[in-house]
C-alpha cells in the first residue's frame, strides 16, 4: 500500500534519514521502532509532504507521493496523527474534528462521521464544546485520532501516541489501534515504546541513526533486544 | 592633523550675517516656482554680488524629498537675486541657500507651498 | 466641562473604529503568520485613492461607489504585498519580511505622493443629515455613520472567521499551523486569502477615514500605521477582541486629551502609554493564554 | 570638487553612522525603529554645546556622543527583556516621544545679539560653527569621512575581538548563547549603548552641515531608513550598511534622471531585494566566502 523507496531526507547538511525504505501492507498494523533522533518524525513529515525529500520515492497505492503537497497527499488518503498531538487549542473539539474532514464537501457524510467519532471517543462527545486546550493528554491525543480520522484516510499514520502518556492511557490508545485497524484501516504507527507496539504490530522496523537496521515480524527478535535498541539504539550504531 | 586645527582654530570670526526674504510664485508649469530673494544684511541693508545656490527638502518626509540646489541669479534691484525651483509636491519646504561669496554661510526659510505659490510660514 | 469630556469621548470612540478595523488588520495577519505587516496602513490608504480615481475615472460620483472600490483594491494591493513581501521570503528570516514591508510602505506612500503631488484631495462623506443631539450631547452623522460602517465590517468578519469554511481554515492555521497542513489546509491559499481580506477590511478603514476627515492625504500613512501597531500591542498581538476595544478606547483617550492638552501633547502621553504598555505589560489588555505545544 | 558631489558625500558619511547605528543592533538580533531619535540627541546636544555655549566642534561631538550613549543605555534597560517585535514597537515609541518632547522643547539662549537655541517647532537654527571658523566643505567632508573610517576601523577590530563573536553568537540564536554561558542581555545593552552613541556622533555632525534641524527631520522615516541600508547592505560585515547607503543616497539621488522616482525605486528595491537576499546583499555566507582563505 505504502511503499518508502531509499528516502533521503536532510535538515540543511545534515542527514536525518539516510536512505530508508519500508513498506506497508493494506489491512495491517506496520510499525516503526527506534530511539530518539533516529528519524522516526523525519520519515512521518516526508511521507505526508511537510519535508521534502532529497532524494527516494515514496508510492502510495501505487502514485508517487513526492513532489506534492500537504493537502493533495491528504486527499490521497494518507493522515498523519503528529507526534504532540498539535490539536487546535483555541477552537472546540468540535471544531478541530470538523477542520479534519476540511478537504470533504458533503456536510450529511461529515455530521455522520462526527456522530460515528463520538460514538468510539465517548469523552469526546462530552467535551464537544470545550477548546481543545483544555483535555488533558489522553483526550487530545484521541482528539488527533479522531481529528485525523475525520478525512476519511485509508492509511493512518501515528507518530508516537504514547508519548507522555499515563500507562493506562496508552494501553486504551493501542486498544484504539487494534479497533481500528480491525475496522478496516491500514495503520504506520512509529513508537519508542516497543513493548505496547509489537503486541499490535503485524510487522516491524527498526530505525538507528536514520537506517532501518531490521525489518521481520514480532517475535523473530527477541523482545528484550528490541526493546533495547528501541530506546538506546545497538551499539554498533 | 585635521582635529588638532579643529581643537586650536579660534572662537567666531564675528562676521555680518546674511538675512533672506523669499516669495515665490507658481509657473505655468505644475510645481515649478519663480522665487525672488532679497538679501540683506543684519542691518538691513540689501547685499549685492553674492553667488549661492538653492535647495529644497521636506522636513515633514525626512530623507524622502530633497531638490538639487539651483544656481540664483542677482537682477538689477539691488540685494534681489531669483531662481527657478522644481519641486516634487505641495506642502511645507525648508528652503537652504548655501552662499559662496561673499563668504560660505547657509540661510535656512520655512515656505508652505500650494498651487498659488509659496509663502514663508510660521 | 463634563458635557465637553463627554462630547470629546464620545466623538473619539466614534472614529475610533477606524483604529479597531486596522489594529485587526494588523493583528489578524499576525496571527496567521507570526509576522508583522507594516504596509497594511499604507495599503488602506492607497486603496482609499484608488476608489476615489477609479471611480472619478469612470465619471462616478456615488460615494458608495468610491467606497466598494476602495476595498476591493486594498484586497489587490493586500494580494500584492502578500506575493512580494511574504510568499517568497522564507520563514527563517523575518527580518528580511519586516523590511520587506517596511519597502511595500514608502513604494505605496511615493506612488500616491506622484500621483497626486501630495495634494490633500476631497473625500466624499458616505452620510449627510442633521446631526442627533442627545440632551447636550451632539452625535455627528458623518461619525456616527463611520461607527456603523466599522461595526458591521467587524461583523461580517467574525461571521466569516466563526461560520465559514475559510474562517475554520485560517483559525486552525493560526493555532497550530503544522496540523492544519495535516488536515488538508493549503498554507499558502489561506495566508494568500487573510491578506485580501484583511486588505478589503483596511480599505473600508481607509475610505471611512477619508470620509471622516474629509480630505486624504499622504501624510496620513506614518501616524496611522502608528495607531495600528499601538491598537495592536494594547490589545495584545493577534487578538481581535483586544484590537476592536483597544482602537475604541485609544480613539476616545486621544479625543479627550486633543480637546484639553493639544496634538503634540495627545501624542506624546499615547507614546508613552504604548511605551508604558510594552515595557510593563508586554501581552497587552488581552494576554494571550499561554502557548501550547 | 563639485559641491554637489561633496554634498553627496558629506550626506553618505552622516548617514552611515545613523545606519551603522542601526545594524549594530540587527547583529545582536534586535530591530530598532528609532535610532533617529540618538541621531536627534546628538544633533541638540553637540548644537547647544557650540552654539549656545561656544565649545569647540570636537568637544561639542563628544558632549552629543556621551547624551547619546547614556540614552541608548538607558532606553535598553527596560526594553532589553523584549522580544523582537515589542522591543522594534518600544523603541519605535520612545523615538516619537523624543521627538514630540523636541517638538515642545524651548531652551534659548541670546548669544551675539541673537536668540538662538531649540525652539520647538521652529527646530534649531544658528548651528553655525563650521561657518564661523571658515572650515570649508571639503574640509567639513573630510571631517565627516575621517570619523567614519575610525569607526569602521574600531568595528572591525571588534568583529575579530570576543567581544564581537559573542554579538554574533547572541544574533544568530539568543537562548542558545545564554545556555552556552554568555551574558546576552548585559551584551544587548552595550551593543545599543555604542550604537545610540554612533548615532548621535552622526546627528551631531549632521547639524553642523545644515546649520539647522527641527524635529520633524527625525521622525519615524529616518530611522527607517538607517535600518533599510543595514538589511539591504547585508548583515555579514561594517560594510554593508555603508553600501545601503551609497546605493540609496548615492546612486538614486545623486542620478538626475531617477531622483524624482528614487522613493519608489527604493521602496520596491527593499520590498523585492529580500525575496532574493533576506540578510542584504553582503550577508554572512557571502563574507565568509569573500574572506575565506585569509588569516
Amino acid at each position: 500500500m505504502l511503499r518508502v523507496g531509499d528516502v533521503v531526507t536532510a535538515y540543511g547538511q545534515l542527514e536525518a534519514l539516510k536512505g530508508v525504505s519500508v513498506a506497508a501492507e493494506s489491512g495491517k498494523i506496520t510499525c516503526l521502532l527506534g530511539p530518539n533522533g533516529a528519524g522516526k518524525t523525519t520519515l512521518m513529515m516526508t511521507v505526508t509532504g511537510l519535508l521534502k525529500p532529497k532524494r527516494g520515492s515514496i508510492a502510495f497505492e501505487g502514485q508517487e507521493l513526492v513532489g506534492l503537497s500537504p493537502s493533495e497527499i491528504v486527499a490521497r488518503g494518507v493522515a498523519l496523527v503528529p507526534e504532540n498531538r498539535l490539536v487546535f487549542p483555541d477552537m472546540s473539539v468540535r471544531e478541530n474534528l470538523e477542520a479534519g474532514a476540511y478537504l470533504r464537501r458533503k456536510p450529511a457524510e461529515i455530521a455522520a462521521d462526527l456522530d460515528r467519532m463520538f460514538e468510539r471517543f465517548p469523552r469526546l462527545k462530552e467535551r464537544a464544546g470545550q477548546s481543545a486546550g483544555t483535555l488533558s493528554g489522553g483526550e487530545q491525543q484521541m482528539l488527533a485520532v479522531a481529528r485525523a480520522l475525520m478525512s476519511r484516510p485509508r492509511l493512518l499514520l501515528m507518530d508516537e501516541p504514547s508519548l507522555g502518556l499515563a500507562p493506562l492511557i496508552v494501553e486504551e490508545i493501542f486498544r484504539i489501534v487494534a479497533e481500528l485497524n480491525r475496522d478496516g484501516t491500514s495503520i504506520f504507527l512509529v513508537e519508542q515504546n516497543a513493548h505496547m507496539a509489537l503486541k499490535v504490530a503485524h510487522h516491524f522496523y527498526l530505525i538507528e541513526q536514520g537506517r532501518v537496521t531490521f525489518s521481520g515480524s514480532p517475535g523473530q527478535l527477541a523482545e528484550d533486544e528490541v526493546i533495547q535498541r528501541a530506546y538506546l539504539g545497538s551499539k554498533r550504531g | 592633523m585635521i582635529w588638532l586645527w579643529l581643537m586650536l582654530s579660534s572662537a567666531a570670526l564675528g562676521q555680518t550675517r546674511l538675512d533672506a526674504a523669499i516669495e515665490c510664485a507658481a509657473t505655468a508649469r505644475l510645481m515649478v516656482y519663480d522665487c525672488a530673494i532679497a538679501l540683506a544684511d543684519r542691518q538691513g541693508r540689501p547685499v549685492d554680488g553674492a553667488k549661492f545656490k538653492l535647495g529644497a527638502d521636506m522636513p515633514s518626509m525626512p530623507m524622502a524629498h530633497n531638490v538639487r540646489p539651483v544656481e540664483a541669479d542677482s537682477t538689477d534691484a539691488p540685494g534681489r537675486y531669483r531662481a527657478r525651483l522644481e519641486l516634487e509636491m505641495e506642502g511645507e519646504w525648508a528652503l537652504r541657500l548655501e552662499f559662496s561669496a561673499p563668504r560660505r554661510d547657509v540661510v535656512v526659510k520655512r515656505l508652505i507651498f500650494d498651487d498659488k505659490g509659496g509663502r514663508e510660514g510660521r | 466641562m463634563m458635557i465637553d469630556f463627554l462630547q470629546s469621548l464620545v466623538d473619539g470612540v466614534l472614529v475610533g473604529t477606524t483604529y479597531s478595523l486596522i489594529g485587526i488588520g494588523f493583528t489578524l495577519i499576525f496571527g496567521v503568520m507570526h509576522k508583522i505587516n507594516l504596509s497594511y496602513a499604507s495599503a488602506s490608504v492607497g486603496g482609499a485613492y484608488c476608489g476615489l480615481l477609479l471611480v472619478g475615472a469612470a465619471g462616478g460620483k456615488s460615494a458608495l461607489l468610491v467606497f466598494l472600490m476602495a476595498a476591493a483594491a486594498a484586497g489587490v494591493i493586500g494580494y500584492v504585498v502578500y506575493l512580494t513581501c511574504f510568499r517568497f521570503i522564507p520563514a527563517s528570516h523575518p527580518l528580511g519580511t519586516l523590511m520587506s514591508t517596511v519597502g511595500m510602505l514608502l513604494l505605496i506612500d511615493e506612488i500616491v505622493v506622484h500621483a497626486t503631488f501630495g495634494v490633500p484631495v476631497a473625500y466624499p462623506p458616505l452620510y449627510e443629515g442633521p446631526s442627533i443631539e442627545l440632551g447636550e450631547l451632539y452625535i455627528r452623522p458623518d461619525y456616527l455613520m463611520v461607527f456603523a460602517v466599522g461595526i458591521a465590517a467587524m461583523t461580517v468578519l467574525t461571521l466569516l472567521l466563526y461560520r465559514s469554511r475559510l474562517g475554520l481554515a485560517t483559525r486552525a492555521v493560526s493555532q497550530q499551523p503544522v496540523a492544519a497542513q495535516l488536515c488538508g489546509i493549503a498554507l499558502y491559499r489561506v495566508n494568500a486569502a487573510t491578506f485580501v481580506v484583511t486588505g478589503v477590511l483596511g480599505g473600508i478603514a481607509g475610505a471611512m477615514i477619508g470620509a471622516s476627515v474629509g480630505m486624504l492625504s499622504p501624510l496620513l500613512v506614518l501616524p496611522l500605521t502608528v495607531k495600528g501597531l499601538i491598537v495592536t500591542v494594547i490589545g495584545g498581538l493577534g487578538s481581535i477582541p483586544g484590537a476592536i476595544v483597544a482602537g475604541l478606547m485609544v480613539g476616545g483617550f486621544e479625543n479627550v486629551l486633543q480637546y484639553y492638552r493639544g496634538v503634540t501633547e495627545r501624542d506624546l502621553y499615547v507614546m508613552l502609554l504604548l511605551f508604558v504598555f510594552l515595557v510593563f505589560r508586554p501581552g497587552g489588555l488581552f494576554a494571550a493564554k499561554s502557548e501550547r505545544n | 570638487m563639485d559641491e554637489f558631489l561633496i554634498g553627496v558625500l558629506s550626506n553618505i558619511g552622516l548617514m552611515s553612522l545613523l545606519a551603522l547605528s542601526a545594524w549594530l543592533l540587527l547583529v545582536v538580533g534586535e530591530i530598532s525603529f528609532g535610532q533617529q531619535a540618538f541621531f536627534a540627541l546628538g544633533a541638540y546636544a553637540a548644537g547647544i554645546a557650540t552654539a549656545l555655549y561656544g565649545w569647540p566642534l570636537p568637544l561639542g561631538l563628544f558632549a552629543g556622543v556621551v547624551v547619546g550613549a547614556l540614552a541608548g543605555f538607558a532606553v535598553a534597560i527596560p526594553t532589553m527583556r523584549l522580544t523582537g517585535l515589542a522591543f522594534a514597537i518600544a523603541t519605535l515609541a520612545f523615538a516619537e516621544l523624543m521627538r514630540l518632547l523636541l517638538q515642545l522643547w524651548v531652551f534659548q539662549r541670546e548669544v551675539d545679539g541673537e536668540r538662538l537655541g531649540p525652539n520647538a517647532v521652529e527646530g534649531f537654527r544658528g548651528v553655525r560653527w563650521v561657518y564661523d571658523h571658515d572650515l570649508s566643505a571639503l574640509g567639513y567632508l573630510g571631517v565627516i569621512w575621517g570619523i567614519v573610517v575610525v569607526v569602521l576601523a574600531a568595528l572591525f577590530l571588534c568583529e575579530r575581538s570576543r567581544i564581537g563573536l559573542a554579538c554574533r553568537a547572541v544574533g544568530a540564536d539568543a537562548e542558545l548563547a545564554e545556555a552556552q554561558g554568555l551574558p546576552a542581555a548585559r551584551l544587548k545593552i552595550l551593543v545599543a549603548t555604542v550604537a545610540g552613541g554612533l548615532a548621535a556622533l552622526g546627528g551631531g555632525l549632521y547639524v553642523h552641515l545644515a546649520t539647522y534641524v527641527e524635529p520633524q527631520h527625525f521622525s519615524i522615516m529616518l530611522g527607517v531608513h538607517a535600518l533599510a541600508y543595514g538589511l539591504i547592505g547585508g548583515l555579514g560585515t561594517a560594510l554593508g550598511p555603508i553600501l545601503g547607503v551609497v546605493l540609496d543616497i548615492g546612486l538614486l539621488e545623486a542620478l538626475q534622471e531617477i531622483a524624482r522616482y528614487r522613493m519608489i525605486v527604493f521602496g520596491g528595491a527593499v520590498a523585492v531585494l529580500l525575496i532574493l537576499r533576506p540578510r542584504g546583499l553582503l550577508d554572512e555566507a557571502l563574507v565568509r566566502r569573500l574572506t575565506r582563505g585569509k588569516p
